[in-house]
């Protein structure tokens, strides 16, 4: 058995060109779709090609993209947080608190993230250590959390944040390139180092393909699990002390309605829903041409509940295109 | 000579990169048993499905009584009468055992209303009729791993057929429900029924076949009655060369406990379990199918804890909460259950067999392909396994291949201890060998094995030193010199105390 | 031509298309005038911000908002009025930094005193009575209801105003608020929605358990979808201010700014034919009176708006 | 008695039980008769629509769609409704039917044909029917004043001592529970769920199933979507926005199984119920408000643990079985 490296029968390491899946990749499909929807803008309304109108823009999708590139993983990971929106009305509601206690800038950003980072550990500690499905037990804690700001905040709203922290989601870093964008543009490079370049990331993967083999791999798939939640409210709270910074006040139904955005944002980037498959490439384009959908649909005054058709039909269309392809070059 | 009941002329059946069924043909006649015999991934499985309706062949015909059907549903198979036994059992956890049987064709009144009156009378006779001993009224997931066996083969009985297939009937059955399935095919049998039969045992072959058929890589190679056929001639025919059943010789040096538990227990699976291997020792783990001995390793591996009792390795006592934990201090488990705990099937070759060395191939925590590519092939190569390339996916593999990967994965972390779970359980013959050998191997470098296996002649031809487990409990553990199997199958059972009074 | 951006709280509400009929008006009546209404279609202050976003790329003139939050709102249009576009506030205001000026439908404290007296006039003999708002963030709402707190010792003495509750100007939990407060009040005798989709529910609650004449339902209504309840006495009278002379008057403060008037303190601006508006110190000024309906009158101003 | 207690629906009753007798001792009239009809009243529709979409989760599937459905079916007749208030209200409440049936086949075939999952398929059509809702009213309200007086006053109309409403949930309860329990189609959901590859190997057209039971889902929203309109008296854009999720709630506290396979009409009405009775309860012991969402979060939660507790007794047991024989 040993002298079967001796016949010289070599495995080679792949068959198929990278390159050409590359271009057959569901990247270059969004990219494909971002420069129509790019071109389109550009000729139907004439303020779309400004340098501030595009620097507006990225304000529409960069606090939901930040939570998606999170949201990303853990979907890959085979689970999912319905909680997100509720984790930053929560957050931001702590951060208001400390705001009356007399916390200054820092601590106001701790307390964010810090607010956020604790409820995606009791999200990971329910759902790793009660072994409970991850869709019910965040849609639980949706109720829960939001429902906590409102039990702090009632009626009332907290203002008066400082004029050094609304420099989180109102400055700019230089000319019209805004600190959120920069921010984002980050955390988008350090999430794709963290799930196509590292251990960590290839374990999310295999616990996505397959949760019980990995763990008979030596996978720690519960760590990973609750890692991945933690990380999800971690940017929740970022989400949070952006959001909070660009309001300059907290009310507790602050960010209703952004999970489903940001996970439409993450299936759209073409990350399967069953986990297992997609790359943040792909979530950084969806969240761009979400972005551009809407503003450019914006610019030409028509009301968000007609963007959110496109948005619902793009998602859709995206993902059935390359399905009906297959279908219809298979009878072919 | 009497006319086939079923005649298939010229099937074929593609999968992406795979042609599974190439111009196949088959007959069934009606009173007589038929052996299917093939190698893993000779494409049994996938004709048996393409009978049943659950897969549309790509060319050929089928003709039932000789007249043409086409079977798009699993309905209409049925219908035409043909109705089978699958090799995973396909069966509800959650439902009743009556409503398991008669799922799909369940007795109506005239509302077109399911009538569960009428269904759990029939249901309880047709399992009478088979002295099954099952409640229909329970539910399915109370019923151990054989009796859910028994459910499905009175499924197949309560469909009304003409054919009757049985893809690997008996690989979770004990000696006594194999027994009763015999003396059940042989009513069918008396009934005109034709059966077409799979399996890799030879001696159950030889009992029970009046025909045989051959496949090998998707293709018809032979056929022939069973009577004028020696088991040499088969084997030649089923792996195009000729196989020696003798299991390797071994020399390696038996040296001082590696590992070592005392009175593991558990509050429901298992009961003070005691044993030890030493270094170049196989260890074997004999029982009946459920007598908890996968629940044991499983334990020695992390993936379930135990309620008290105490585990050392190399003298040093060790709790492994995790299998991360069990890899870390050497010990590695090669599972049962290949396609669910085993390989990550949506994944690469070589992602497979990184997964647990990631931290070797890795610079600090940065992911190194070309090392993971090496590491890879490194291993795979020892083990001969047959891929395109290591960036092929998993699932495209053939089961012998696959568990080769699972083995090549383990290999990787350079184990002290490696426990594989019925390493060649449903493994054709050639494969067979090659773990037997490899196992020889393993030993001979110094490793411990412990193997469980429900096969005899594997543990008797492998084993150093034999365990032997009932219901939980640890019976015995016996040195292997010139073992009788009797010896064995009387511990496993539980008849040695009469035999003695 | 100038633009003037009418942004709304949300689109489809019935009180604000009213408004942008007036508006409408104004523009034709200004002439080079193009009046953009928007709005998102939920009232949260997000959806608000991008809409605003979306005007500032596209350079409008003015912009006259209906806000869903005084203060969220404030750095998006601090950044409006930075790039040179006029920012008002009317009928929900923002906090001053955030508009150049505001303006109320009507006088808080008229408001406030109205919606008591709505209930108090049918109810010689005092008794309890409670107040079913919008959202509890509000501020309008909110101003209006301390007025009316404020008012009730003094000139209302026997009125006694027993919960305040919040029913977010969602029709399911107005509903649900209402029935709420009918069954842990059993001496309720009006409830006091100042707030269209509550008033809506209240009577509905009432008309559907058989409480009318037993418990009045008032507050401010949209005419139109308010008849029926006058009709069969769920409710003795509603009050509003109108709002096609709000949207006129809204799209008049801004035009006015964008000629070059000054706004602050004490300024004086012209609102076309509703005459004009003098601004308090905190840059705010009222249109007008409420107005109240009752079975005299609601069939003719139910075809209105 | 014992075997009673297995039954998680026991368990559940004796919880909303529980909740009426302490808001009682608070409010005497909370538990009587009349008060709790209401509340059954009150609950109907979330029955009805969690009966539904129990349908979808026994196949291991999720129709995030059913509130903008009965969103955009609201509209549609409430809109035929103040056009030509002349057509009969039965024939509007079947095309209400039809026209949700429509819209969840829609969900249905795009799962059955494209084998696109189901949570995206509903999350996409999620926001295409909540905006169709818009651009087929242009962003109006459709008003009291615009509907019929018997548009609004058929499911007020007392029946047997019942509203017409409490009578449609009734109806529909009975229906589920005879189309889980006793036809070919009901059993198919729930062995879909259980085990979809062995499904297919007993005959069961997994796709078409999935397929059916979108289209009853859609059918309920849809009807449940005139029956909304007509009892709060306004169609909007914004009708039961949000509203997925509870329904996806009252399905999970009733027992359904995320996971496919488990679940029961009569937990599933419970689980509404017991969202109704919690609703109804905190207004009227004086509870604030603002506590109510924190509560019904810690219910659901309360309910998944509970329910996992419940299922988590699934081990083999080879020892007991040794010991007993
Ligand atoms: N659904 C499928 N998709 C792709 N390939 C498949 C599929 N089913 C079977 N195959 C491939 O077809 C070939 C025949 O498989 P089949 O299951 O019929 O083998 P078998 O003879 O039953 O083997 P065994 O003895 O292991 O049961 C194998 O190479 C297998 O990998
Ligand atoms: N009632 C059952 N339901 C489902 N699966 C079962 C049941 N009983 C046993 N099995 C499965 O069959 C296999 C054998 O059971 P177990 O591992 O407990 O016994 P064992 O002594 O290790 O038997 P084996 O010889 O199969 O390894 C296990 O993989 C187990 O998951
Ligand atoms: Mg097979
Ligand atoms: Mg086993």
């Amino acid at each position: 058995m040993t002298d079967t490296a001796a016949t010289g029968r070599q495995l080679p390491d792949r068959l198929d060109n990278p390159l050409k899946s590359a271009v057959l990749s569901w990247e270059s499909l969004l990219v494909l779709v971002a420069v129509v929807i790019f071109i389109v803008n550009s000729f139907a309304s004439p303020y779309f090609l400004n340098a501030w109108s595009l620097s507006d823009l990225t304000f529409n999708f960069t606090e939901k993209a930040l939570i998606a590139l999170a949201m990303a993983l853990l979907i890959i990971s085979g689970e999912i947080d319905l909680s997100v929106a509720a984790i930053i009305s929560l957050a931001s509601t702590l951060m208001g608190l400390a705001l009356q206690y007399g916390a200054d800038t820092p601590v106001l950003v701790l307390v964010g993230i810090g607010a956020g980072l604790a409820c995606g550990a009791v999200n990971g500690a329910l759902v790793t250590k009660l072994k409970l499905p991850s869709i019910v037990v965040t849609i639980g804690t949706m109720s829960l959390f939001r429902g906590i700001s409102f039990i702090i905040l009632g009626d009332q709203s907290f203002k008066g944040y400082p004029k050094s922290f609304a420099w989180f989601g109102q400055g700019y870093v230089g000319w019209v390139i805004s600190f959120e964008l920069v921010l984002f543009l980050v955390c988008a490079v350090i999430y794709w180092v963290l799930l196509h370049r590292t251990n960590f990331g290839r374990r999310v993967f295999a616990i996505g393909n397959n949760d019980v083999a990995a763990r008979f791999s030596g996978v720690r798939v519960d760590r990973i699990k609750f890692i991945l939640f933690c990380l999800t409210g971690l940017m929740s709270g970022v989400a949070a002390v952006l959001l909070t910074a660009r309001l300059g006040s907290t009310r507790p139904s602050i960010a209703e309605g952004w999970e489903l955005e940001a996970i439409t944002m993450v299936v759209l980037g073409g990350v399967s829903i069953l986990g297992g498959a997609g790359s943040i490439i792909g979530v950084v384009l969806a969240a761009l041409i979400m972005g551009l959908v809407t503003f450019g649909l914006g610019l030409l005054n028509v009301p968000g509940i007609v963007m959110s058709i496109f948005i619902g039909g793009l998602l859709i269309v995206v993902i059935a295109l390359p399905i009906l392809f297959r279908m219809w070059r298979q009878r072919a | 000579m009497t006319d086939p009941i079923l005649t298939l002329t010229g099937i074929s059946k593609s999968f992406p990169g795979v042609k599974a069924l190439n111009e196949v043909s088959l007959e069934l006649y009606p009173g007589q048993v038929t052996a299917l015999i093939g190698e893993n991934g000779a494409g049994k499985s996938t004709l048996v499905k393409t009978l049943t309706g659950i897969y549309q062949p790509d060319a050929g015909e089928i003709r039932v009584g000789g007249e043409i059907v086409s079977l798009p549903t699993a309905h209409s198979a049925s219908a035409v009468g043909i109705t089978a036994i699958h090799q995973e059992t396909v069966l509800f956890d959650e439902m009743t055992v009556a409503e398991n049987i008669y799922l799909g064709h369940a007795p109506t009144n005239r509302f077109g209303m399911i009538d569960w009156r009428t269904m759990r009378a029939e249901a309880k006779e047709t399992l009478d009729s088979m002295a099954a001993g099952i409640d229909p009224d329970i539910k399915l997931k109370e019923l151990g791993i054989a009796k859910k066996h028994l459910v499905a083969v009175a499924r197949a009985l309560s469909i009304d057929a003409r054919v009757v297939i049985m893809d690997e009937p008996t690989a979770a059955l004990s000696q006594k429900e194999i027994e009763e399935l015999y003396v059940l095919i042989e009513l069918l049998k008396e009934d005109g029924k034709a059966i077409l039969f799979i399996s890799h045992k030879f001696d159950e072959i030889y009992r029970i076949a009046d025909r045989f058929t051959v496949f090998r890589d998707g293709e018809q190679v032979g056929k022939g009655l069973i009577k004028d056929t020696s088991q040499s001639e088969i084997v030649q025919l089923m792996v195009g060369r000729p196989v020696e059943g003798i299991f390797p010789a071994r020399h390696a040096d038996i040296g001082e406990v590696v590992l070592q538990a005392k009175g593991l227990s558990h509050p429901t699976e298992f009961d003070d379990i005691s044993f030890s291997v030493r270094k170049g020792e196989i260890l074997g783990f004999y029982g009946l199918v459920g007598a908890g001995r996968s629940e044991v390793m499983q334990a020695v591996f992390g993936m379930t804890q135990t309620s008290s009792g105490t585990l050392e390795l190399s003298g040093q006592t060790i709790t492994p909460k995790s299998a991360a934990d069990a890899v870390e201090a050497g010990i590695v488990y090669v599972p049962e259950e290949r396609g669910k705990q085993g390989v990550i099937t949506g994944e690469p070759i070589f992602k497979n067999v990184s997964l647990p060395s990631l931290g070797k191939t890795s610079k600090s925590g940065f992911l190194r392909m070309a090392e993971e590519f090496a590491l890879a092939r490194t291993y795979t190569e020892r083990l001969d396994l047959r891929a395109s390339s290591l960036s092929q996916n998993v699932s495209t593999l053939s089961g012998g291949n696959q568990q080769k990967v699972v083995i090549a994965k383990w290999l990787a972390t350079e184990p002290k201890v490696i426990i594989l779970d019925e390493p060649t359980k449903g493994i054709d013959i050639g494969s067979k060998a090659a773990v037997h050998e490899f196992m020889a191997e393993l030993v001979a470098q110094g490793l411990s094995v412990i193997m469980v296996s429900s096969e005899l002649p594997e543990v008797i031809g492998m084993s150093d030193r034999i365990v032997v487990m009932r219901e939980g409990r640890m019976v015995d553990t016996i040195e292997n010199n010139n073992l009788k199997p009797e010896t064995l199958v009387r511990l496993a059972a539980g008849i040695v105390e009469e035999q003695a009074a | 031509q100038t633009r003037i951006a009418l942004v709304v709280k949300s689109l489809g509400n019935g009180f604000f298309d009213a408004a942008n009929k007036g508006a409408q008006e104004a523009a034709a009546e200004l002439g080079d005038v193009e009046v953009i209404y928007t709005g998102p279609t939920s009232a949260t202050a997000e959806a608000q911000i991008e809409v605003i976003n979306s005007l500032i790329a596209q350079q409008v003139d003015a912009i006259a908002i209906s806000a869903n939050d005084p203060d969220a709102l404030v750095p998006a249009l601090q950044k409006a009025m930075e790039r040179g576009i006029k920012v008002i506030s009317w009928d929900s205001g923002v906090a001053p930094e955030g508009r150049q000026l505001h303006l109320n439908p009507s006088e808080t404290n008229l408001i406030g005193e109205t919606i008591i007296k709505l209930a108090a006039d049918y109810l010689p003999d005092g008794g309890d009575v409670a107040i079913l708002s919008a959202a509890s963030t509000a501020t309008n709402q909110n101003a209006w209801i301390d007025a009316a707190k404020a008012a009730l010792p003094e000139k209302f003495a026997n009125i006694n105003l027993v919960a305040v509750v919040y029913g977010d100007d969602d029709s399911v939990k107005s509903t649900d608020e209402a029935k709420g407060l009918i069954a842990s009040y059993p001496d309720l005798k009006a409830i006091i929605a100042p707030t269209t989709v509550g008033v809506v529910a209240a009577a509905q609650v009432v008309t559907d358990q058989d409480l009318i004449g037993k418990v009045n339902v008032t507050g401010l209504a949209l005419p139109s979808e308010f008849k029926q309840f006058i009709d069969n006495g769920a409710s003795q009278a509603v009050a509003l201010w109108n709002p096609i002379d709000l949207g006129y008057s809204a799209v008049m403060l801004a035009n006015d700014l964008v000629e070059g008037a000054e706004a602050g303190p004490g300024a004086t601006l012209s609102m076309g034919r509703m005459g004009e508006l003098t601004l308090d110190d905190t840059a705010s000024g009222a249109m007008a009176a409420p107005f109240t309906f009752d079975a005299s009158n609601i069939e003719e101003f139910s075809k209105i708006y | 008695m014992n075997r009673l207690m297995k039954h998680r629906e026991v368990w559940l009753a004796l919880a909303i039980l529980l909740v009426i007798v302490m808001v009682t001792l608070r409010f005497s009239r909370f538990s009587q008769p009349s008060n709790l009809l209401t509340i059954f009243n009150d609950t109907s529709i979330l029955m009805m629509l969690a009966l539904g979409q129990m349908a979808v989760i026994l196949t291991r599937s999720i129709d995030l769609s059913m509130a903008s459905n009965l969103a955009l079916t609201g509209m549609v007749v409430a809109m035929i409704n103040a056009a030509f208030p002349q057509v009969p209200i039965p024939l509007l409440m079947a095309l209400s039917l039809v026209v949700g049936a429509g819209l969840g086949a829609f969900n249905g075939v795009l799962v059955w044909r494209l084998n696109i999952p189901p949570i995206v398929v509903t999350l996409g059509t999620l926001t295409i029917f909540r905006g169709l809702v818009f651009v087929i009213s242009g962003g109006a309200w459709v008003n009291a004043a615009q509907m019929s007086p018997d548009f609004i006053g058929l499911q007020r109309v007392i029946f047997l001592g019942l509203p017409v409403l409490s009578w449609f949930a009734i109806v529909t309860a009975v229906l589920f529970y005879i189309l889980m329990t006793r036809t070919p189609l009901g059993r198919s959901l729930y062995a879909i769920g259980v085990n979809p590859t062995a499904s297919v190997y007993t005959g069961i057209d997994v796709g078409k199933t999935k397929f059916l039971a979108f289209t009853i889902a859609g059918a309920v929203a849809g009807l449940c979507g005139y029956l909304w309109i007509s009892r709060y008296v306004i169609a909007s854009v914004e009708v039961a926005g949000g509203y997925e999720l509870t329904i996806i709630a009252a399905c999970v506290i009733g027992g359904v199984s995320i996971a496919g396979g488990i679940g029961t009409v009569p937990g599933v009405l419970l689980g509404a119920i017991f969202l109704g009775v919690i609703n109804n309860a905190l207004p009227v012991i004086n509870i604030s408000p603002f506590w109510q969402m924190a509560i019904s979060g810690s219910a659901i939660l309360l309910a998944v643990v509970l329910n996992a507790r419940g299922e988590a007794s699934k081990g083999r047991i080879i020892l007991k079985k040794a010991e007993a024989a």
